[in-house]
């Protein structure tokens, strides 16, 4: 059941200002309510909300390791099941114990159909360790495993499709959510964690240390990325997408010049190809979801 | 202590025959211990099973290298492998074939050949010796009784399957009995 | 203090850990442009801005961090960043 | 009750009378019966327990991690590989003190690939924090599951438990044994009941990071109920004594050891071979004696020196060799426990990926330890090297 007005991820966490992940953290915890018990994984997360003894988390809260969440829940899930008990389980992972790491967890839990809502908080890199590149990481991004140098326009591989994955291995409710949109957001966790099975929700959480932008910005670059098409929101029913979020769409070029790990591709010199590529995958999802809204002709 | 060897090929099941051995030896009111020669074979090729049957509990764990019984299921197997080896003086080896014996047991050793798979065949309808061989084991050896054996087979194998292995058992135990 | 077996806690020590010490700049309410909108609370990645009888909302300095979010996303702009004083 | 099974079937048993919640296992010779059976009781509602068949044994012991921090009493079983892939929860699981019991069929570790019997997989585990038992035969295979539970959950303990036994040579072996009843287990074992678990009307966190402030006394407080775990073991060990008729208050226990000139120094099943040559050497006038050790995790230390003090040389088998160290675990850790006394130990490695070892193998180990030669492996075969 969701508390809007609970506080379950309390203050005295030590994220940095204007962190994305950790108004997830506060979000999904109000909508899964105190009824539930969280499990993460080893991440930034897990680092700055639970430093013995100041734990952040008001709900009962585990972690194991890195790799393992969604076989940790996998095994609450049955305890609670012997136990006749009702609590809703819920993982909080960042993308690289979901894309990476975790992923031949993640791929039993799901196969095996527990009961349990995934989500993923992506902030496209290993932001714990600094920075570094996971499956999660967008196009181009600079990180330190994948610098723009010389020879490098950073990474070179697009985001894994992590939703299309889950949704594969029959996962009933997918779900992808912004930290912008908090309203849709809680909805959409409360969907999932009413959603008998494994459910999954993975929500865009910027990173104002990892993307290099001033923490106060941290929702604009979210609404930015939703924006211009690079992060779309949308629902997956039984393996079907069934909503999308419409959007007038901008140029690519607005959001990543707000981010010092896209800078590369402005100076020295405007990389204008490689800005092409970004911007045909913004078109690709576009064209994926049916996202464009189109505007009527402006009269003469 | 008395010892016990099976040579047979993966699928014969030379394992289950030795646990039966040890299940009814047990039952008969002496300690008894089985355990398979631990390999990877696959169905066909050799392998081995070992019992041991003593009046007192059983420590030794090493595999039977000089054993008071062997039994073979399956005759082809005298040459590939040296079935005979370590085998005691005044021990008994009990040969499935229905064939005349080309080859010699050492000296002090008494042979008992017996038709098992022909007897399988008419008794179970499946040349599945196993079961049959345990019949001649017992009255060859003493070591287990037949009620004994009997219970044990009735235990693992489902009704009529039980019935039909303790057919097989039986002529092969009779045929053993009349030969001795 | 005896260490809890197997580094387990409960939950309220977080607040031993006041980071409004971490703040440069600091939000200024004013309820004169207030809508009671609220979304500064929801925006919020500490948590610490709640809403007074009158549903007017105020941060709790002592966890503030200054982070600006709410300034940025206030659709009335009622909140400003000042420098801290120290 | 008496009868004979597998070992396998019989250790499953047990498990089944301790009622676990959960069970979470993949399969891995010659583990495999054991996991077996378990599906199969639970399949016939033998067993009261969800069964999660897992992707690998690293999520095996995660699934065990998330049951137990739930309140679950939880099992599971491995071997070789699958230990060494579970690995990271192992060493986490007892960091969490979460009292999970886990059967180790023990094996050998590849490279070269061996599905055979030796103890490098548990004993490359010796620094986990894990309890450690070792079993002599199927019954103790059996009941020191019961024991290990008991002692495990232990509010003055709470730390995980291997039951360890050697791998096809008891696990696949039939022999009979002394099965307990439910009733009498449940008599021991009452229900695990924790007094911290994951729960909504109490939430508490679980498995938070420490800092340099506190990561050592959290290390020390789990040494310390390693050792507090001795004096839980002799407790409960005695009461199923009691109970049963089976004492496993020892840690250690001796065999003709009294008056022995030469100890051995074993675990697990060699010790049944070992006793049957030391009646051979016996009957030949030799004093020779065997120090079995029971219980390897907390190492008993005192114990063995107690046991070992009268004796003129002692003689380590170890079945598992720390490479580039001076042999075997056992053999470094009994020469410790032996520290300040005149005694000469010697450490044997062999038995290792499946080698046999004999009753003429201890007699010439013996001899070996009375000429003073040791520290070494034992029974290579030169034309090899």
């Amino acid at each position: 059941m969701a508390c809007k007005t609970c506080e379950l991820f309390d203050s005295g966490h030590r994220a940095c200002g204007g962190c994305g992940a950790a108004l997830a953290a506060r979000l999904v915890t109000q909508a899964a309510g105190p009824e539930s018990i969280f499990v993460s994984s080893t991440g930034c997360m897990e680092v700055f909300s639970t430093p013995y003894p100041e734990t952040a988390w008001k709900v009962p809260w585990i972690h194991s390791l890195f790799e393992n969440a969604a076989a940790v829940a996998s095994g609450i899930e049955a305890a609670l099941k012997k136990q006749g008990r009702k609590e809703k389980i819920v993982i909080m992972a960042g993308d690289g114990a979901t894309f990476d790491i975790g992923m031949i967890s993640i791929s039993g839990a799901f196969e095996r159909g527990h009961d349990f809502t995934y989500i993923c908080y992506d902030n496209e890199a290993y932001m714990n360790t600094g920075i570094q590149r996971s499956g999660a990481t967008p196009y181009d991004a600079s990180t330190t495993t994948s610098p723009a140098g010389k020879c490098s326009f950073g990474n070179n591989r697009p985001k894994k499709d992590m939703p299309a994955i889950l949704a594969a291995h029959g996962a009933p409710y997918v779900a992808t959510a912004s930290i912008a949109y908090p309203a849709d957001l809680m909805q959409k966790v409360e969907k999932a964690i009413n959603t008998p099975g494994p459910c999954y929700v993975q929500i865009h959480a910027p990173c104002c240390t990892g993307w290099g932008f001033e923490g106060e910005q941290t929702i604009a670059i979210a609404k930015l990325a939703i924006e211009t098409g690079l992060w779309v929101n949308y629902e997956m029913v039984d393996g079907k997408v069934t909503k999308a979020k419409k959007v007038v769409r901008k140029p690519v070029t607005e959001y990543l010049k707000t981010q010092k790990r896209f800078r590369h591709l402005f100076k020295p010199k405007a990389q204008d190809a490689e800005i092409a590529v970004i911007q045909a995958i913004a078109d690709r999802n576009a064209e994926k979801f049916a996202i464009d809204i189109k505007l009527p002709p402006k009269k003469e | 202590m008395r010892e016990l060897r099976i040579h047979g090929r993966g699928g014969q099941g030379s394992v289950t025959a030795a646990e039966l051995i040890a299940v009814a030896a047990f039952e008969g009111g002496v300690f008894s211990q089985a355990f398979p020669a631990f390999g990877v074979e696959r169905r066909g090729a050799p392998v081995q099973a070992f019992v041991r049957f003593d009046d007192k509990k059983i420590r030794l764990r090493s595999q039977v290298y000089e054993p008071d019984y062997i039994i073979v299921q399956d005759s082809t197997l005298i040459k590939d492998v040296n079935v005979f080896q370590g085998v005691k003086t005044g021990g008994i080896v009990i040969v499935n074939t229905e064939k005349k014996p080309d080859y010699q047991v050492p000296e002090g050793v008494k042979l008992i050949t017996i038709d098992a798979t022909t007897i399988a065949l008419k008794a179970i309808g499946l040349p599945i010796t196993n079961t049959t061989l345990m019949g001649a084991f017992a009255a060859a050896t003493g070591e287990i009784q037949f009620s004994t054996l009997e219970n044990a087979l009735k235990h693992r194998f489902p009704g009529e399957l039980a019935t039909k292995n303790i057919a097989a058992a039986k002529i092969a135990f009779d045929t053993v009995k009349g030969g001795a | 203090m005896a260490l809890a077996v197997g580094c387990r806690a409960r939950p309220g020590k977080a607040r031993d850990n006041k980071t409004g010490s971490w703040r440069v700049f600091k939000p200024i309410f004013d309820h004169e442009k207030c809508s009671k909108c609220g979304m500064c609370r929801t925006l919020c990645p500490e948590g610490c801005i709640y809403e007074d009888a009158e549903g007017f909302f105020d941060p709790d300095y002592t966890y503030c961090k200054g982070c600006g979010i709410c300034a940025t996303e206030c659709p009335k702009d009622a909140i400003t960043m000042k420098q801290e004083e120290k | 009750m008496m009868e004979i099974t597998e070992g396998s079937h019989a250790v499953a048993e047990a498990v089944r009378l301790c009622r676990p919640q959960v069970v979470s296992a993949y399969p891995i010779t010659p583990q495999t019966h054991i996991v077996e059976a378990l599906a199969d009781f639970v399949a016939n509602c033998q067993l009261d327990a969800e069964y999660i068949t897992v992707e690998n044994e690293l999520s095996a012991l995660s699934a065990c991690v998330g049951a137990s921090a739930a309140g679950s009493r939880t099992y599971s079983a491995t071997t070789s590989q699958g230990l060494l892939l579970m690995t990271e929860v192992v060493f986490n699981a007892a960091g969490m003190r979460l009292p999970i019991v886990m059967s180790i069929a023990n094996r050998a570790i590849g490279a070269p690939l061996s599905i055979w019997n030796d103890m490098q997989d548990s004993i490359s585990m010796r620094d986990s924090g894990w309890l450690q038992f070792y079993a002599e035969d199927n019954q103790e295979a059996t009941d020191l599951h019961f024991l290990a539970y008991k002692v495990a959950e232990d509010t003055t303990v709470q730390l995980p438990a291997f039951v360890c036994f050697d791998g096809f040579i008891l696990s696949h072996t039939y022999e009979p044994i002394d099965m307990i009843s439910q009733e009498q287990v449940d008599q021991y074992l009452p229900k695990y009941n924790p007094a911290e678990k994951l729960d909504a009307k109490d939430p508490i966190s679980f498995g938070m990071y420490a800092t340099p402030d506190y990561y050592t006394e959290f290390r020390y407080e789990m040494d310390m109920a390693q050792k507090r775990a001795k004096e839980v073991i002799a407790k409960y060990g005695k009461e199923f004594g009691t109970m049963f008729g089976r004492d496993y208050s020892a840690l250690v226990e001796g065999y003709q050891l009294e008056d022995a000139e030469t100890a051995i120094v074993a675990m697990g099943s060699i010790c049944g071979t070992v006793k049957d040559a030391i009646d051979e050497m016996r009957a030949e006038g030799k004093k020779v004696g065997l120090l079995k050790i029971r219980v390897f995790r907390p190492f008993p230390s005192e114990e063995i020196a107690l046991a070992l003090a009268k004796v003129k040389r002692v003689a380590v088998l170890d079945k598992n060799i720390s490479l580039g160290a001076k042999g075997g675990a056992t053999a470094i850790e009994v020469r410790d426990a032996m520290y300040g006394s005149a005694t000469t130990v010697k450490g044997y490695v062999l038995g290792l990926g499946g080698r046999d070892i004999r009753k003429k193998d201890i007699k010439e180990i013996v001899s070996l330890c009375e000429k003073g030669v040791g520290d070494q492996f034992y029974g290579l075969r030169q034309e090899l090297i």
